[in-house]
């Protein structure tokens, strides 16, 4: 399959007070075209810098890009002047922000704002625009008349919608969607997600959903990658991470979650905390909190190793295991 | 940072007030603000001892000099040492500025913090009646208070601080009202703790770094609304040295005498420079969320 | 909208009379005796009691403010003033707009001066052009109004004599006193500016128009400005309250014969009549510029119009539900 | 096994502009000792409300509270002091729920201080709050430290601590776990179900997040826009649900195995407003299956099967 987008060695570091926090270490990632790539992670684990980068949104200062590459059909991105990238954003790659609430300007109306992204990328009239933007509406599940409210006049998941509006309305090649039900409610998130779910089929858009929810991406994702510290430590196919699950932080992550099905009395969590992002630790990042580390793991980072095909893992003990076996 | 710590158990003794001032320690801007006004406090509290003259030392051969070795800042029209009077000068702004805060914050604070802690009628009335305070501008307030009570120092005072508390009252309020949305007061309702308590323990320590910040801010605006008054005559009377009355009485003489229209101008300007510059840095290091 | 506005002039009424009464009650409480002050030194106690006994100054307080508030609201009357003999409407009516001319020049300063600087110091911020514009605002707020105007007087008409110091007799003389008051009091609102709009740049919806492409200016001019502005406007009205007090010093030191000199001068020369009606006359433009800074309030921001609005259809009521958890 | 709490058509309304809004309308159940009611629910479903009417942060506006027999609805200023030490309760938010100008010790003293527990003994006071520190799993080093130095998961163990510290019978949780990452709520999760344990105590555990409602309950009760709408053990709500909005909440959820999705039910619209219902059923405008009648009367709660109560015409 065609790869839609690769990341090489992609590393971002937020600079502030002489401290510097590499958010982003050092990471890989690769999206066939069509994809849906589910991102997982906890606060903090540099999931949303990611995606920013991508969309070349670091904001500067703080942020920097120190190295890597965003290869994204054939171009590098970081590598495209402000022109270039600005007529990627938005049409070429689109982003939903995880926060409805405040990501729509609250002193314009909706349908300008939806209409706003056509203007910029699309040679049509005023009037073009805002019947494009109402069709937008519409297919997002909101009454074309209600192209003239204001944010405030909507609910979360009302405004989420147009939020996804926006973000299509230009029928992009890929979505890189920022934790998009996170603010909402169980039976509103399910909306939402089925919506994003069949406008990604119709469209066919690739997609990287961002999340800490390991139930959404079973729904939504083929392909998965869990981020740890800003780095991936662990990506393959659902399946290969869902039942052949490797990494020791992947396993405390499925240990963490209670399982609706089957009972169990106790849950068995991370030992510890997430290590300071300005102080790593200087061999792999989860080992002061791994239960399988050894001293190497302490000195050392692990390199990717392909368990199977197409599933890595970063981990020394999985090779080790490998020997035994 | 500081987590990094707590991690790796090492002890470093923080606070509050610790960080905050390690903060403002960092802002040069505050720091130097800080200087300026501890200088501005010693010119007052030594002013006997620093000034070159006594500041009501008339004399005559010297009038409208300009500035020289002997008289660094030059003298008046009665040949008064302008110098020393701006070092005395500073006792009465710094007072002025002072007492009318205090005072605007005592009793506007209280309102505020009825008002806001009680909510309902009595929030209402108050604050409509704040409305209709503040519906008056500031100075003009100060000024017709300032008429009607007469010259004189604690006049002044009283006139300023009357001026001011419409707005203590309303940052007060607005403090207290966040604050009681918090979670913890509703913990230490459910922990059994009184009303009394929760003002005093939960509610003050919390509204109290808005109030300094505003109190240092407030201070350069009644420094300035004082010399306002002395200027147009309301306030302080001669031959007390006051910067805005010395100002008055040099105004006539700009034509030919400017030195004695700049000089009491810059020190009224660098004591509400210093107080800004103070009250900027205090807003940052109190209140870290704000800087990002 | 028509709505918002009646509603607005409805709470100006209790505001005014609040006004009349603080007013009234200062003046009420000034030493003093006003027969002695219009008959003269040599008056006989018979002419005294007469004229003290014909303004009714006998009467209980509350029975002098409510004629007091009678007068004013249903004949204009004012009172007389006790050195010309003349009706106070007549006086100051004849002066008032030179005040307001002097303060709307300012203001048009201010807020050229103070909103243009603040946005491109906040879009700049760091630039040499930030740098000197936050320095140069924060020399003029720690400036007394009145030394400015006396500098401005020392440089530009004894130094070089460029422009005329003090009289009200062309268009030259009008330019020292607005240009100190004005860009006296553009500082604050570059301050204020510049910090409203660093906070909106900041904000998600930001981030969401440069996601969907938009050029930078563009984002500024359709995103930022006019969420920044809602803020600014309030500090503007408050400002042209600081110029109406302003307008007291700097027609003193200017001698311009307007309504801000005239009340000094009569507080000196104890014609309390004429000070109550001018300081009554100020305090009730400050609140009508209020007023006004209340209706573009709600052209600004529409989620003020809306209260309103959905007070009336009731649909309105059920589409935004309410949290209370 | 004895009941601890009852609560009896308990209603919370609140005055707005634009009219009553319920948002606790007529809620009845009992709690046993040692176990733990979950109640779910969405935004907006008065859950909260619910917990903050039971601990007496908030009124009721009518109904019943029973606290060990004793009714303690309208209980006087002195002995809601003295019955604070029997009901505590834990918050939602780790940053706004403690006092960021007070130590981690003087944050747990303070319950203590405050009912002169221990005689008033100072030094007894301070040894008890570093052995509830032990048993929290907070390190005894921390006991100085301001909450700000603190991630999210030590500043929820410090709000348990100060639940703890007048060793009370019954905690009302307010979503204790929905603001922390999942390793960290795993581990506050075990925390609380251990204490549980150790001490005996009754929770009403809120929450809108059913997997982890369904793992430490023993009873839930399911919330739509202030009423009670199905009331059952927890396993069994999960095996078989009657009312339309328990079905479709549960099919919401997004579970974490491949090729688990369900067969989902989206209701149509959102959360109407609680202000001035409309007479019926609250569910009604966004019930697949509504009938006329739903929109006339609000359905009672019925004990359809042995522990299993619905509110719902359907049945």
């Amino acid at each position: 399959m065609e790869n839609i987008l690769e990341i090489k060695d992609l590393t971002i570091q937020y600079r502030a007070d002489n401290r510097i926090v590499e958010a982003v270490n050092q990471l890989n990632l690769t999206l066939g075209k069509g994809e849906s790539l589910g991102l997982v992670g906890e606060t903090g684990a540099g999931k949303t810098t990611t995606a920013l980068g991508i969309m070349g949104l670091i904001p500067d200062p703080p942020g920097i890009v120190t190295g890597g590459e965003i290869i994204f059909e054939g171009e590098d991105l970081l590598k495209q002047n402000k022109k270039r990238m600005r007529s990627i954003r938005g049409k070429k790659i689109s982003m939903i922000f995880q926060d409805p609430m405040t990501s729509l300007n609250p002193v314009m109306t909706v349908g300008s704002q939806i209409a706003e992204s056509i203007r910029i990328h699309e040679r049509c009239s005023k009037a073009e625009a805002a019947t494009k933007a109402t069709e937008m509406l519409e297919l997002v599940g909101i009454p074309g008349e209600r192209y003239g409210e204001y944010p405030h006049q909507f609910s979360g998941g009302m405004k989420q919608r147009v939020v996804i509006a926006i973000a299509l309305s230009c029928n992009p090649e890929l979505l890189l969607a920022d934790e998009p039900t996170t603010a909402l409610d169980v039976t509103i998130q399910a909306q939402v997600l089925d919506l994003i779910v069949k406008l990604k089929k119709e469209k066919q858009t690739s997609m990287i959903l961002i999340t800490h929810d390991l139930g959404i991406v079973a729904e939504v994702c083929d392909k998965v990658a869990i981020m740890y510290a800003g780095e991936i430590v662990e990506y393959g196919s659902l399946e290969q991470i869902y039942n052949h699950t490797c990494h020791p932080y992947t396993k405390g992550l499925f240990g963490s979650i209670p399982d609706l099905d089957s009972h169990v009395k106790r849950l068995s969590p991370i030992p510890g905390l997430m290590p300071d992002p300005a102080d790593l630790p200087a061999g792999c990042s989860f080992c002061p909190r791994c239960t399988c580390a050894c001293e190497r793991c302490e000195s050392e980072n692990p390199q990717m190793i392909e368990v199977e095909t197409g599933h890595f893992v970063k981990c020394f003990q999985i090779g080790k295991e490998e020997e035994h076996v | 940072m500081q987590k990094a710590h707590a991690e790796t158990g090492k002890t470093v003794k923080t606070g509050f007030w610790r960080d905050a001032w390690h903060r403002l320690c960092k802002n040069k801007g505050a720091m130097l603000g800080l200087f300026l006004l501890l200088a501005l406090i010693l010119c007052a509290l030594f002013a006997g001892v620093l000034a070159p003259y006594p500041y009501d030392l008339q004399d005559y051969s010297h009038t409208f000099e300009g500035p020289s070795a002997l008289h660094l800042l030059g003298t008046d029209n009665f040949g008064r040492d302008i110098l020393s009077r701006i070092i005395y000068g500073a006792r009465i702004s710094l007072l002025v500025g002072f007492s009318s805060i205090i005072t605007a914050i005592i009793v506007g604070g209280l309102l505020g913090a009825i008002s806001g802690f009680y909510g309902g009628r009595v929030d209402n009335a108050l604050m409509r009646a704040m409305d209709i305070l503040m519906s008056i501008p500031g100075m003009l307030m100060a000024i017709s208070l300032a008429a009607a009570m007469g010259p004189g120092l604690a006049n002044m005072v009283i006139a300023i601080a009357i001026a001011d508390i419409p707005g203590y009252a309303r940052v007060v309020r607005s403090s207290v009202l966040t604050i009681k949305d918090q979670e913890y007061i509703e913990a230490a309702q459910c922990i059994g703790a009184s009303d009394s308590r929760i003002i005093l323990r939960h509610i003050i320590p919390n509204c109290i770094a808005p109030i300094i910040v505003q109190a240092t801010l407030g201070m350069a605006g009644a420094i300035l609304s004082a010399s306002s008054l002395s200027f147009l005559g309301l306030g302080i009377q001669p031959p007390t040295p006051e910067w805005g009355s010395m100002l008055s009485a040099a105004r006539q003489y700009i034509m030919n005498y400017p030195h004695m229209c700049i000089f009491p101008g810059v020190a009224i300007m660098i004591t509400i420079f210093a107080l800004n510059m103070l009250g900027d840095g205090l807003r940052d290091a109190l209140d870290p969320r704000l800087k990002n | 909208m028509s709505k918002y506005i009646g509603k607005r002039l409805l709470m100006m009424i209790p505001v005014l009379l609040g006004v009349m009464i603080i007013v009234f009650t200062i003046n009420f409480l000034t030493p003093g005796d006003p027969a002695r002050m219009i008959l003269g030194d040599g008056a006989t106690p018979e002419a005294l009691a007469q004229v003290t006994e014909e303004l009714g100054l006998n009467d209980p307080y509350l029975v002098q403010l409510g004629r007091y508030i009678g007068n004013v609201v249903f004949k204009l009357d004012l009172g007389e003033s006790y050195m010309t003999g003349k009706p106070v409407f007549e006086e100051i009516a004849s002066r008032f707009p030179t005040t307001v001319k002097l303060a709307i020049f300012s203001v048009s300063i201010s807020v050229l001066v103070g909103v243009s600087a603040g946005i491109i110091s906040a879009t700049k911020q760091y630039s040499i052009f930030d740098r000197i514009a936050t320095s140069f605002s924060l020399l003029g707020v720690s400036m007394p109004t009145f030394w400015a105007g006396l500098m401005a007087v020392l440089i530009f008409s004894v130094k070089l004599g460029w422009l005329p110091a003090s009289g009200s007799y062309g268009p030259e003389y009008w330019v020292l006193p607005s240009f100190t008051l004005g860009l006296h009091s553009s500082a604050t609102v570059m301050r204020m500016t510049r910090s409203s709009m660093l906070e909106v740049i900041r904000a998600d919806y930001i981030r969401t128009a440069r996601a969907k492409g938009q050029k930078e200016k563009w984002v500024i001019i359709t995103h930022a400005l006019k969420n920044a502005m809602i803020p600014v406007v309030t500090v503007i009205g408050m400002q042209f309250g600081g110029l109406l007090g302003g307008s007291l010093l700097i027609e003193t030191v200017f001698a311009i014969p307007g309504l801000g000199k005239y009340i000094i001068d009569s507080i000196s020369t104890r014609d309390y009549p004429v000070v109550q009606g001018g300081v009554l006359l100020l305090a009730i433009s400050f609140s009508l510029v209020n007023l006004l800074v209340d209706i573009l309030y709600a052209y600004l921001d529409p989620r003020i119009k809306s209260q309103y609005k959905a007070a009336k259809k009731k649909k309105g009521g059920a589409k935004n539900a309410e949290s209370t958890c | 096994m004895s009941e601890l709490l009852r609560v009896e058509g308990l209603k919370k309304y609140f005055k707005t502009p634009k009219g009553q809004l319920h948002a606790v309308d007529g809620v009845s159940f009992s709690i046993e000792k040692g176990k733990t009611l979950g109640v779910v629910g969405e935004s907006g479903c008065g859950k909260s409300t619910l917990g903050r009417c039971i601990i007496h942060l908030l009124d009721t506006t009518d109904g019943k509270i029973f606290f060990e027999g004793k009714d303690i609805t309208n209980i006087r200023k002195e002995d809601l002091k003295e019955s604070r030490k029997d009901m505590q309760m834990i918050f939602q938010d780790p940053f706004s729920s403690i006092n960021p100008r007070m130590t981690v010790k003087s944050i747990i003293m303070e319950p203590m201080v405050i009912h002169n527990m221990y005689g008033g003994d100072k030094a007894k006071q301070e040894e008890k709050v570093l052995e509830i520190m032990d048993t929290v799993g907070l390190a005894r080093r921390l006991a100085d430290s301001y909450p700000h130095e603190l991630d999210g998961g030590r500043r929820q163990r410090i709000g348990i601590a100060r639940a703890l510290a007048l060793e009370p019978k019954f905690i009302v949780c307010d979503e204790p776990v929905s603001a922390l990452d999942v390793s960290i709520q795993a581990q506050i999760l075990n925390l609380m179900q251990d204490l549980q344990e150790e001490r005996g105590l009754t929770y009403i555990f809120i929450t809108h997040d059913m997997s982890v409602v369904k793992h430490i309950s023993d009873d839930i009760c399911v919330m739509y826009l202030g009423t009670l709408v199905e009331k059952c053990p927890a396993d069994k709500l999960f095996e078989k649900q009657f009312h339309p909005y328990t079905e479709a909440l549960l099919s919401a959820i997004p579970v974490a195995k491949v090729g688990a999705r369900r067969e989902r039910i989206l209701l149509k619209g959102e959360i109407t407003s609680p202000i001035n219902p409309e007479p019926g059923c609250r569910f009604a405008p966004r019930c697949l299956r509504a009938k006329p009648e739903c929109f006339r009367k609000q359905p009672e709660l019925k004990e359809l099967e042995p522990e299993h109560f619905v509110a719902c015409h359907l049945y």
